[in-house]
């Protein structure tokens, strides 16, 4: 099976306007870079986009908010992003923020077909409100709903041609769980190999998961926070 | 009243790490606390993005993109380290598999609650890992300065903020002193040097327990 | 009265095919369907036990310990196959991110209904991954003979065995008939060479839906 | 950190009457036949084992079944053991029966602190009887609550010295998930290298869950159905 597409941009050509996008990365690391610029170009709006965080004002899903393609974002952690900041408290996005351990949960859960689950995470804080709990062997739980999306885009380090997938280092993070819980997951990567190259000990996405691979280009790979030692 | 700083705050939170402990440590204070690990323990640092076994900062050039930590700080990795998902990782955590964890807040209160990540009114930015880390670690280390820039107790009889977490704080180390809680509640075990009980009970709100005489911190 | 070869029944299922399919097979005549994939099409084979795609058998001589499908058979992997744990390949299954996987029966029901797994009073050997697998894949296919080994028939207007999933079965082949659920309800879709439709009728308990001309399989 | 123990025996030295034990493999592949060895000549009885399936007669769990060690079996499948089933229907021997996925998840559940999940498996099945129920997005799933166990004992195929492992093949199958789900892990490998060794993107169990690692030995890998092809 051949999944590579020549473009980004012809990757996602039937994602349209309102549709719920699941985008990998955690801060700028791991992050689409490509699907997101091509996200930018096609213009799409009214996105709802699941992701850990929400870019830089200038990198990252922070393109899209610049140019208003977002609705709402449904994120753990958004600090990194003051243009995001002042769009909230314009009314001009909506947030639902999930504690990162729950998120990675739910997505997972999407991807795997369990219809919700427990979690001791959030008991007693403003995150439990609304939700159904349950006392569970003497402990008390929040039922967490699992979370989908109509497409997930995603970065992995080397790809084969069956859509199989390595990732480098931390940049893993989201991208596994999210190549599961799209409708259709499309993935960009650094280098795309033949089948029988990448070690199938050492797959972490099997092919199964992943509709559309594309070779990208130019990665940036910004960092947010240089931190070096003294020599 | 000369209150600890920073370093001091990290290198006594150090004295409570046991050989062979996994341990997550937060963004800011918590993170200086790996500046001070003894040298005849070992330990073994997790990152919740999906990391175990974070080394040192990396040598200027040196870094990475690739490979950062939760507070999105260029970082290394020591021998035995290896990488996992977000789900990995949040599985591990909530599992009750890491020894300690240690996280700043802007308040905790006699009952053990935390609150670290939400003022009202303000921006929100969002808990990130740490209600999933105080629900899941065994034991939950809070460091803070003992009293905000307004001079008033963040050691409070019941938090005011939204909370992070119920009942889930083990120990708060502050500039002034050390605490922990009990099933009696919440007890004094150390002070800083130079600051006097009477000190540390007129800038605490919470009820304290304090039995016999206090010792001064050792580093 | 020529009822069709194991052979022929996975012959026919082949033909269920699609290209880039991913398929689980079941332990017995499902097994033998991947002697008979289309050369024009290309599909690969799961196995719940932690394999995605499965090879031909290993020569004599060259069977790893190491690698089995969920029959325990030895088996060989294709160039592209990955390795993981059984958790995975069950969230793989209960996902629905397998297209198609076919399945023996003791017993089908006309809305549906599969029992595969137990016979009252008869030791329980266990269901394995087959409820998992009706209950999570996007197609299931069972393949069984039409009528048991008394003579009665397998396909029921009602199952009376345990069940292994409700309204879990899209199309039924048996060594009389190919039969597929419909919004209308169980149709008659094709019946073996040599075999009319009214023995299939007769040897069949449940109510079938029979339109025009049936005509006959073809491999 | 340095796990290593010595032998089989001493690792297990804890190990005591009437404990919940996990135990990894699939049919005979990827069992800890060492540790089953040891378990054998402690003579630990009343043992509740957790694992896919019994062993054969003469091999793997069913040297604890011949010894009337084991009281009570949470499996997916038993078909292969014939003393098991005499043993069941004598009386003997206490079987509860889960769908091999919903086992998977159990476990896994376990080890991640998760409460009990929602999962269609089984539903309209005697797998639901007794249990929880609820609709989801419009479908019906059963509540399943989590396996733990005093112990669990897995096979590895090459761990380093700080418990890190890598598995071979579908020798991976539960090993995984049961060294999350332990209080205690013990993990027998065909070999131990020093940190280092393993590539940090390759490792499948982390070491953290690992508590005490011993080298296998004379490993018999029996091979329960040899199928071949003709050439």
């Amino acid at each position: 099976m051949n999944k590579i597409i020549k473009s980004a941009l012809e990757s996602i050509k039937d994602i349209k306007d309102g549709d719920t996008l699941m985008l990998g990365g955690f801060g700028l690391c791991g992050i689409p870079e490509n699907l997101i610029f091509a996200l930018r170009e096609k213009g799409i709006k009214n996105l709802t986009c699941i992701s850990n965080n929400a870019g830089v004002n200038d990198f990252g899903i922070g393109l899209l908010l610049q140019q208003k393609q977002v609705k709402k974002m449904i994120s753990s952690y958004v600090g990194e992003n003051d243009l995001f900041e002042r769009m909230v408290l314009s009314g001009e996005l909506e947030i639902e923020l999930v504690p990162q351990g729950t998120l990675a949960e739910r997505i997972r859960a999407g991807g795997a077909g369990i219809g919700g689950f427990y979690t001791p995470t959030g008991v007693g804080t403003i995150i439990a409100d609304g939700k159904e709990t349950k006392i569970i062997d003497g402990r008390e739980y929040i039922l967490e709903l699992p979370l989908k999306a109509d497409f997930s885009l995603i970065k992995g380090y080397i790809g084969d041609t069956s859509g199989n997938l390595v990732y480098r280092k931390t940049a893993r993070n989201f991208n596994p769980m999210m190549a599961t819980a799209g409708r259709i997951t499309i993935a960009e990567v650094e280098e795309i190999v033949e089948i029988g190259i990448l070690n199938p000990e050492e797959v972490i996405t099997p092919g199964i998961y992943v509709k559309r691979l594309i070779k990208g280009e130019h990665y940036q790979k910004r960092i947010e926070q240089k931190t070096v030692r003294k020599v | 009243m000369t209150l600890l700083t920073r370093e001091q705050m990290a290198q006594r939170i150090a004295r409570e790490l046991e050989d062979g402990f996994y341990v997550n440590l937060g963004i800011g204070i918590p993170t200086l606390v790996a500046n001070y690990i003894p040298e005849n323990i070992s330990i073994v640092l997790q990152s919740e993005n999906g990391l175990l076994g974070i080394g040192p900062f990396p040598i200027d050039g040196q870094e990475d993109a690739d490979l950062i930590n939760a507070g999105k700080q260029t970082i290394t990795t020591i021998p035995e380290a290896s990488f996992f998902s977000n789900a990995d990782s949040f599985a591990m955590i909530r599992g009750g598999h890491i020894d300690l964890t240690v996280l700043g807040a802007l308040e905790v209160d006699q009952e053990g609650n935390l609150a670290n990540w939400m003022i009202p009114g303000k921006m929100v930015k969002g808990m990130g890992g740490a209600m999933d880390l105080v629900a899941g670690t065994k034991r939950v280390i809070v460091c803070m300065q003992h009293k905000n820039k307004a001079g008033e107790s963040k050691i409070l009889k019941k938090c005011s903020l939204p909370l992070t977490g119920v009942k889930c704080v083990n120990k708060i180390v502050t500039d002034m002193a050390v605490l922990e809680f009990t099933k009696e509640g919440l007890k004094l075990l150390e002070k800083a040097p130079g600051i006097t009980v009477e000190e540390i009970k007129n800038s605490t709100e919470a009820d304290l327990i304090i039995e016999g005489e206090i010792p001064d911190m050792i580093f």
